[in-house]
């Protein structure tokens, strides 16, 4: 079982992540997934953040209490949710919004500049998909193939080449860092 | 408190020069103030504000003519223009900090 | 503090229900009257018009029963002491401006004469189908206070006392009256202005720019201050902090809805009010409200006659339920007796608190009106010889 | 019976419209045997939301001929009365407005109860036709309940317009609670003498002012596509052949059907 | 009767459950939705908006919740299926119509996305405190079904079953799921439409001049024709009798208003739908519904590592509530632990059915977010422990309370 | 209080005396224009010479419905729709407060048209500010009863199939004294219609016309608020006194504005005496 936080601002595509992801551990790998959202009244700029859990067997308790991944997207949601964190746990930033402290225990930490990639790919709107692509190739948890599945139906349709595209790069991005470290 | 736009005073004949102060971490990047000032003073910059938007930065800060409408314009509350202190505009009665 | 003596009408009078529930509201000193016109609590508000000129209030009449409650609750924020009447559609109508008058923490009054329901129901019968709705029918938590009077001249005082609580504990506060009642014409005594004894308003005292709205004294309750004196406050319908801004977390709705509830329940002691009369020695006590217990009194008597102990327990207040009061009483007595005009309100909540230790006989009016005390006593009687406790409630017509 | 509810028979039979498909909601009580001389379904809704009721009862089947008859348009119901004429439901509104004011056409009124005054005297009513035009109501007329012609050629001119009309009524008496039958005949003879009949006078002058004659008439009478019409032509642009259009078929034999009769859930209806 | 496969969208989804909601109401065979946009149930009402010209259904947005209702009632008197979907506050701006729906017996499915109450509250987060609202909301007496489900799967199946509920017994049926359900996404198998079992409309068969609009069949429930049929309907929202007309005799009172209640009450065996699990022999139930009864799950896995005999009730039908079931457990058990986001609605209901045989622990939430899993072990323990009879509700102090109230604390925006 | 000097020192925006600037940022989106509509106000209330202490400022719910609470004034945020009852109690109830009601055309049209008319019926002394970006913003996107013809919405997935209301028609039909439209792009307009209102005795109206380009915009690809803003450049035209019956507004057709009615109507607290 894994469980999976992902936290930003409204507007970043934060539970929309959740959803691909969850999707793609649900439908397409087999597993079962639930995935939960909190968001404020904002539609954007606000906290918001959307929960993961992905597992063999049926979801009955569907919220993180320890999270195994946390994908950092804003500093505000690196504050809040770094303790919730696994000792063992991975951490996702996006580097240029979020400044981290030295990790605690064995947390690993990879960064990426999502929303930087995302506006050279020509849209800021697709950093969540680059920092999906990341999150596939850094944790294993969803496999990519899945993902792939997943995103078609997902995303506008019109946009879904600039979507895969974006998963292409944070994926592949993520691959290098994987081999660094 | 009262620093709105004020007519010009007729017996001065210098151009009001404005200060523009940029609140960056209020700004959403909407480019309101960019587009319309009057005199191209300001340009939206290449930096991140905490919240991830791309606040404006002031090019041009000599052609800024007091007119406020940066100020008027922004719905964040995050850009004003004060009077510059260093010209001869004379100052209204009611700037001096009372009612 | 004693009431302004300007709205007080001192002397006996031969009153309705309804015109003794304006004259309470005026000798209160409540000067804001918002309604919608609906039977049967028209009088309420027609004396009130009548009276309102020479005592200084204000009137107006609006659009629907949803505005006359919003338009309360901005009144009551002027500092002036502001009421509504209505009937039980009207009721359901305020249920929203309710809740928001719970969490702006707003003092006022809502005079329901009820009427049977559902729907349009019967506007012109009396019932008493209203009483869960007083406490459960808005959405979210809280708790208010609810009054049922039973005569002309509880109509005066408990719309005097609803004044008084909803001024102590910031809260909307329900006088549950019923068609019977609101109609029935008796003598009233109205004392002078020197004896009638009201609640003012809780106000912040302390310097302007440091007011907190929501800020809460030891007892759970925040002070008030009024439009237009400068303190620039803000209050919102969304859960909030001291300042009264908006905060969307579950701490905030814990550290917001919490006191709203338990500014009520750690009070109830000095809330609560009832009536007894003979529980000592009783076996059955029959346990009503509002008009009924005028027909529970009369049965008691009757039963008394024919040699069954029985007692009444008369709720003052309704709600806050007298939980403890009760418990007590079904440890002692073999059942209680409970006439309601509708199918079984109360009588749940006494059913909660006997604890299995007391018989519960719900006592439906059925057909033949709340004058009547056959129904009571019949179930007084089988109440008597029933010497086992049965599990859930007994019902009798 | 009352002219009122005459009027309303006879401008059915005038219509041509078959009674059985006539749906009535009203916050006005009706007698049921007046209900049965009608030969309409009637349903007694709470205070406010006939049109509401009525804009339900439409929708679902909008084979049927719906005319909620209002005690009180403007109170309760003023929002519906504004939200229903903007989207041009197909309902014919009968207003029998009952309001309370102290002088007409310079003169006192006689007799007025205090109680049940929809408005305080004070205040100034509503111009219902007005507001209904600048909403969007293809059909305004006002009549008193004693422009008993008038009134029905204007009920059987209304009843097959398409979209939102309009009828005031001028009747004082009913209300929620006193039923239609009730109308305080002095009264409405007073109106009827101190109004003036203008036909296709601009809505906006109406107005029901203290110290001038009740202008009665036919006010506003225009075409406008109706919602199911802006419905059906925006579905079909936008979705194009697949779209089957929300709307009444040929009429079953117990009266009106609904939509493509097939499959249709609990079908077993005549 | 089968659903029509032109409303069933058959394959597996991941979707949350104001969608999965959604696209229930479609399959369900209703064909006229109402709604007024509030925050957190949107969704079901743009999803339904969506997908209601594939099933030539009508989705419109009234001006109001008040009217959004009213047109619901006015379109199932039409003859179709109907809902409304809502939240708390615009929920409670309908009880006046509730009512009325109630009155003369319209059968309607209204779906409630809870939040954090009271008033505006916190929109966009859980609650659960609308419970004994849908139960005692709107004036006057009267009875209605209410359903609480768990999942977005349970939100697509109970939103057709309380369809077929509401057509059963002529009553409004309340499907009450809170923000938790209706934004959590699961996936969600929609069966082929030939699996889904609907209840049609009862319609009455005989002639237009012998019918009567309340007159009972045998089981309280009269039948039902379309409006425009030529039945001749007087409808009237007031005490009616078997024709409709209003009566103003108090005789009428008990025997038509009785109905209304009695046709829940006495059908309540067949309408109460309950999931246990171990309650046979257990020292502590655990009593939830709607989310609650997800969360609780934790808790009741670490209570029973720790060998404490646990059994869990969950309500799926809350209203009308199981008054035997819960007289009957009490005389096995020793407590009850009702955790439940409120500060006690449901729990006072168990309190009330125990007859003082066994205690009752309720475990608060303020709404805005779910029980601590710790809490509701910790309320077990207790439970378990506790040897003595305790008069009242238990009111466990929650970790939240604690530390809200208990020094130092400080609230961020 | 502060003088100019120190406030200077400590670099705070000059609207701070009528603006909760602790509150900020605000919860709209980027090139929202409540905001700017907010700002209008804000410079109308230093300019108009009012006892800032006697006004009360109310709200209803949405986004528009969040202004309250950034003003710093008595501020009330009520529930949804019935802003303007809730004012009717405080101007009635006191009529020496200044009552302002700020809210959206979700709030105080749909849900609220009924008070809206009412209490323009009555002429209840107050101003309502109705910002009007043409949808439900706050909860993402419904139709609301100004959205024009034929544009989206996400219960109009289709399009929208009402015909939008004209608010200032309906105001005049049920007896505004004041009634003026701008856009936000028009500010100091705006503004110098802000304090003509609060100067007037009776029930004024003004209406905003704001870009929503979180919803509005986004779902009929009108592009971005700057867009919005250009738009609202080049497609509008200023008629003062315009009959009120020709300010329909159609999807991104021309937008009337200027001052339509200024008359004069014994108000109701006149009328009461």
């Amino acid at each position: 079982m894994a469980e999976i936080r992902f936290a930003g601002y409204g507007g970043q595509g934060i539970i929309k992540s959740g959803i691909i992801a969850g999707k793609a551990a649900s439908i397409y790998d087999n597993k079962f997934s639930t995935m939960s959202q909190s968001f404020g009244p904002e539609a954007r700029g606000g906290a918001c953040s959307s929960q993961l859990v992905v597992s063999e067997s049926k979801v009955l308790y569907p919220y993180v209490t320890k999270s195994d991944v946390l994908v950092a997207m804003s500093q505000e949601g690196y504050n809040k949710f770094e303790s919730e964190l696994s000792e063992e746990g991975i951490l996702l930033i996006d580097e240029d919004l979020v400044k981290h402290k030295p990790p605690r225990g064995k947390i690993k930490i990879y960064s990426i500049p999502t929303t930087r990639f995302a506006e050279q790919l020509g849209r800021k709107i697709v950093s969540n998909v680059v920092m999906l692509g990341f999150f596939t190739a850094v944790t294993n948890i969803v496999s990519y193939e899945a993902m792939k599945k997943a995103l078609p139906g997902s995303v506008p349709e019109k946009a879904l080449d600039l979507n895969m595209k974006a998963f292409e790069k944070g994926y592949e991005y993520g691959k290098q860092k994987v081999k660094i470290k | 408190m009262n620093l709105w736009r004020k007519p010009l005073d007729l017996q001065d004949i210098k151009v009001a020069r404005g200060e523009i102060h940029i609140i960056k971490d209020l700004c959403k990047g909407c480019g309101f103030c960019v587009e319309y000032c009057p005199k191209d003073v300001l340009e939206i910059s290449e930096e991140f504000n905490t919240k991830g938007y791309h606040p404006p930065y002031i090019k041009n800060p000599d052609e800024c003519v007091e007119c406020h409408l940066c100020e008027m314009l922004c719905p964040e509350f995050a850009i004003y223009v004060t009077l510059k202190e260093d010209n001869n505009v004379v100052k209204s009665a009611s700037e001096e900090g009372g009612q | 503090m004693k009431t302004d003596p300007k709205g007080v009408l001192v002397g006996s009078h031969y009153l309705s229900g309804n015109h003794a529930c304006a004259e309470g509201a005026l000798s209160a000193g409540c000067r804001f009257l918002s309604v919608y016109p609906i039977m049967p609590a028209l009088e309420v508000s027609e004396r009130f018009l009548a009276r309102a000129k020479e005592v200084g209030a204000t009137f107006i009449q609006m659009e629907d029963e949803i505005s006359t409650l919003a338009a309360v609750l901005g009144a009551s924020w002027t500092g002036k002491k502001s009421m509504t009447v209505t009937s039980g559609p009207g009721l359901s109508l305020m249920m929203e401006n309710l809740g928001l008058g719970v969490m702006l923490e707003t003092p006022c009054v809502i005079v329901d004469i009820q009427s049977v329901g559902p729907g349009l129901g019967l506007p012109n019968r009396p019932s008493q189908g209203d009483m869960m709705q007083a406490r459960w029918g808005s959405h979210g938590d809280y708790e208010i206070i609810a009054l049922a009077p039973s005569s002309p001249q509880e109509m005066f005082d408990f719309t005097i006392k609803a004044f008084n609580l909803s001024e102590h504990y910031r809260v909307p506060v329900a006088v549950m009256s019923d068609e019977y009642v609101a109609h029935l014409k008796e003598k009233v005594v109205i004392p002078p202005a020197n004896k009638i004894e009201i609640e003012p308003r809780r106000y912040y005292e302390g310097p302007k720019d440091s007011y907190l709205p929501f800020k809460r004294d030891e007892d759970l309750v925040p002070r008030m201050v009024d439009i237009g004196e400068g303190y620039k406050f803000h209050v919102t319908g969304l859960t909030h902090d001291d300042r009264g801004y908006p905060i969307m977390n579950e701490e905030c709705q814990e550290y917001n809805v919490h006191p709203l509830v338990w500014k009520i329940r750690n009070y109830v002691d000095n809330i609560i009010e009832v009536q007894e009369v003979h529980v000592e020695d009783a076996e059955v006590i029959i346990i009503s409200y509002g008009a009924t217990s005028r027909a529970a009194l009369k049965a008691m008597e009757q039963a008394r006659n024919s040699g069954i102990k029985v007692g009444s327990l008369k709720l003052d207040t309704v709600w806050p339920f007298p939980e403890k009061r009760v418990a007590e009483l079904a440890k002692k007595v073999k059942a209680f007796a409970v006439p309601e005009m509708n199918f079984g309100q109360i009588v749940l909540e006494v059913e909660r608190c006997s604890y299995g230790n007391a018989n519960v006989f719900f006592v439906h009016h059925g057909e033949k009106g709340v004058e009547n005390t056959d129904n009571i006593l019949s179930a007084v009687k089988q109440a008597a010889q029933q010497n086992s406790v049965k599990d859930g409630i007994i019902e009798c017509e | 019976m009352s002219p009122i509810i005459n009027a309303f028979a006879q401008g059915i039979k005038k219509s041509g419209v078959k009674p059985a498909e006539v749906c009535v909601p009203s916050d006005i009580p009706f007698e049921p045997n007046v209900v049965k001389q009608l030969g309409v379904d009637y349903f007694h809704t709470i205070r406010g939301r006939a049109i509401v009721f009525g804009t339900g009862l439409k929708l679902a089947n909008p084979a049927l001929k719906v005319v909620p008859v209002v005690g009180d348009l403007m109170t309760l119901g003023g929002n519906h009365f504004v939200h229903a004429s903007r989207r041009n439901m197909e309902l014919l509104v009968i207003c029998v407005n009952s309001f309370i004011y102290k002088k007409i056409g310079g003169k006192s009124v006689p007799s007025t109860s205090p109680v049940f005054s929809l408005y305080s005297t004070f205040e100034e009513p509503f111009n219902i036709p007005h507001l209904g035009n600048s909403c969007g109501a293809i059909y305004t007329a006002r009549w008193t309940a004693l422009h008993t012609d008038e009134l029905v050629n204007s009920i059987a001119e209304a009843l097959n317009k398409r979209g939102l009309s309009v009828i005031e009524i001028l009747a004082p008496g009913p209300d929620y609670y006193t039923g239609i039958n009730n109308i305080d005949s002095n009264l409405v003879k007073f109106y009827h003498k101190n109004s003036e009949i203008k036909n296709n006078e601009d809505p906006r002058n109406v107005g029901i002012m203290p110290d001038e004659n009740i202008v009665v008439g036919k006010f506003t009478d225009k075409e406008r596509p109706t919602f199911i019409d802006v419905y059906n032509a925006q579905l079909s642009k936008v979705i194009g052949d697949k779209f089957t259009p929300y709307g009444p078929v040929p009429t079953s034999r117990t009266g009106a059907g609904l939509g493509t009769g097939k499959n249709e859930s609990g079908g077993k209806d005549g | 009767m089968k659903a029509n496969p032109r409303d069933v969208l058959t394959g597996v989804h991941y979707i949350d459950g104001d969608v999965a909601a959604g696209y229930g109401v479609l399959a369900a065979g209703c064909k006229f939705v109402a709604g007024y946009p509030i925050t957190p149930s949107t969704e079901a009402a743009e999803t339904f908006a969506r997908v209601a010209p594939k099933g030539n259904a009508m989705f419109i947005q009234m001006e109001d919740e008040l009217a959004s209702i009213s047109a619901v009632i006015g379109a199932s008197f039409a003859g179709v299926k109907s809902m409304t979907i809502t939240s708390g506050p615009g929920y409670t701006l309908m009880m006046e119509a509730i009512g009325f729906g109630a009155m003369l017996e319209t059968p309607f499915v209204l779906l409630n996305i809870q939040r954090g109450g009271p008033s505006t509250g916190v929109p966009t987060k859980t609650g659960q405190a609308d419970m004994m609202q849908s139960r005692w909301g709107s004036h006057g007496d009267y009875e209605i079904i209410a359903i609480s489900p768990d999942s977005p799967q349970e939100l697509f199946d109970y939103t057709i079953k309380a369809f077929n509920l509401a057509e059963m017994y002529r009553c409004p049926v309340m499907i009450m799921s809170d923000e938790c359900v209706g934004h959590m996404t699961e996936k969600v198998v929609i069966p082929p439409a030939e699996e889904i079992e609907l209840e049609p409309r009862r319609l009455y068969n005989g002639p237009p001049g012998e019918y009567l609009p309340f007159k009972p069949d045998g089981d309280f429930i009269p039948k039902m024709v379309k409006a425009g049929a030529g039945y001749n309907l007087y409808i009237s929202g007031h005490v009616h009798d078997e024709r409709g007309y209003p009566v103003t005799n108090e005789e009428f009172k008990s025997v038509y208003l009785r109905r209304l209640v009695d046709k829940i009450r006495r059908n309540k065996d067949k309408i109460i739908e309950l999931k246990e699990e171990n309650t046979d022999d257990a020292e502590v139930i655990v009593v939830s519904y709607g989310i609650s009864s997800r969360v609780a799950v934790r808790g009741i896995e670490k209570a029973r590592e720790k060998g404490i005999k646990i059994g869990n009730l969950r309500l799926v039908t809350v209203w009308p509530f199981p008054d035997e079931k819960i007289i009957d457990l009490a005389k096995t058990t020793k407590a009850f632990v009702v955790p439940e986001i409120n500060y006690g609605q449901i729990a006072f209901e168990v309190e009330r059915c125990c007859h003082g045989r066994a205690n009752v622990v309720l475990v608060p939430h303020s709404g805005a977010g779910v029980h601590n899993p710790d809490d509701i072990y910790d309320a077990i323990v207790f439970a378990a422990k506790e040897k003595k009879k305790i008069e009242g509700i238990v009111e466990y102090k929650t970790k939240l309370e604690k530390l809200v109230f208990e020094g130092g604390f400080k609230l961020k925006e | 209080m502060e003088t100019l000097k120190t406030k200077k020192m400590k670099e705070v925006h000059p609207m701070e005396d009528v603006l909760r600037m602790n509150r900020i940022p605000h919860i709209w989106c980027p090139g929202c224009g409540i905001g700017l509509a907010v700002t209008a106000f804000a410079a109308a209330l230093e300019k108009a010479k009012i006892d800032l202490n006697k006004v009360a400022i109310v709200s209803g719910i949405g986004c528009t419905g969040r202004v309250a609470g950034y003003i710093k004034l008595d501020s009330f945020h009520t529930t949804h729709g019935r802003a303007i009852a809730f004012a009717t109690g405080i101007k009635v109830a006191n009529p020496d407060l200044k009552v302002v009601v700020f809210s959206g055309d979700g709030d105080l049209i749909s849900i609220g048209g009924n008070h809206f008319i009412h209490a323009a019926r009555r002429n209840i002394d107050m101003l309502v500010v109705c910002v009007n970006n043409f949808i439900y913003a706050m909860t993402g996107g419904q139709v609301a009863p100004t959205t024009p013809l034929a544009a989206y919405a996400t219960t109009c997935p289709f399009g929208s199939v009402e015909p939008p209301i004209n608010i200032p028609y309906l105001a005049d039909s049920s007896g505004a004294v004041y009634v003026a439209r701008w856009t936000t792009l028009h500010i100091r307009r705006l503004t110098n219609s802000f304090i003509e209102a609060l100067d007037k005795k009776g029930f004024s109206v003004v209406e905003v016309i704001s870009p929503c380009p979180q919803y509005y915009s986004r779902i009929n690809r009108l592009g971005d608020g700057l867009d919005m803003m250009k738009f609202y450049h080049d497609n509008t035209e200023i008629r003062h006194g315009e009959d009120t019956k020709n300010l329909d507004i159609g999807f991104q057709g021309k937008i009337i504005m200027g001052k339509f009615i200024d008359r004069e109507r014994p108000s109701y607290t006149e009328r009461f005496d």
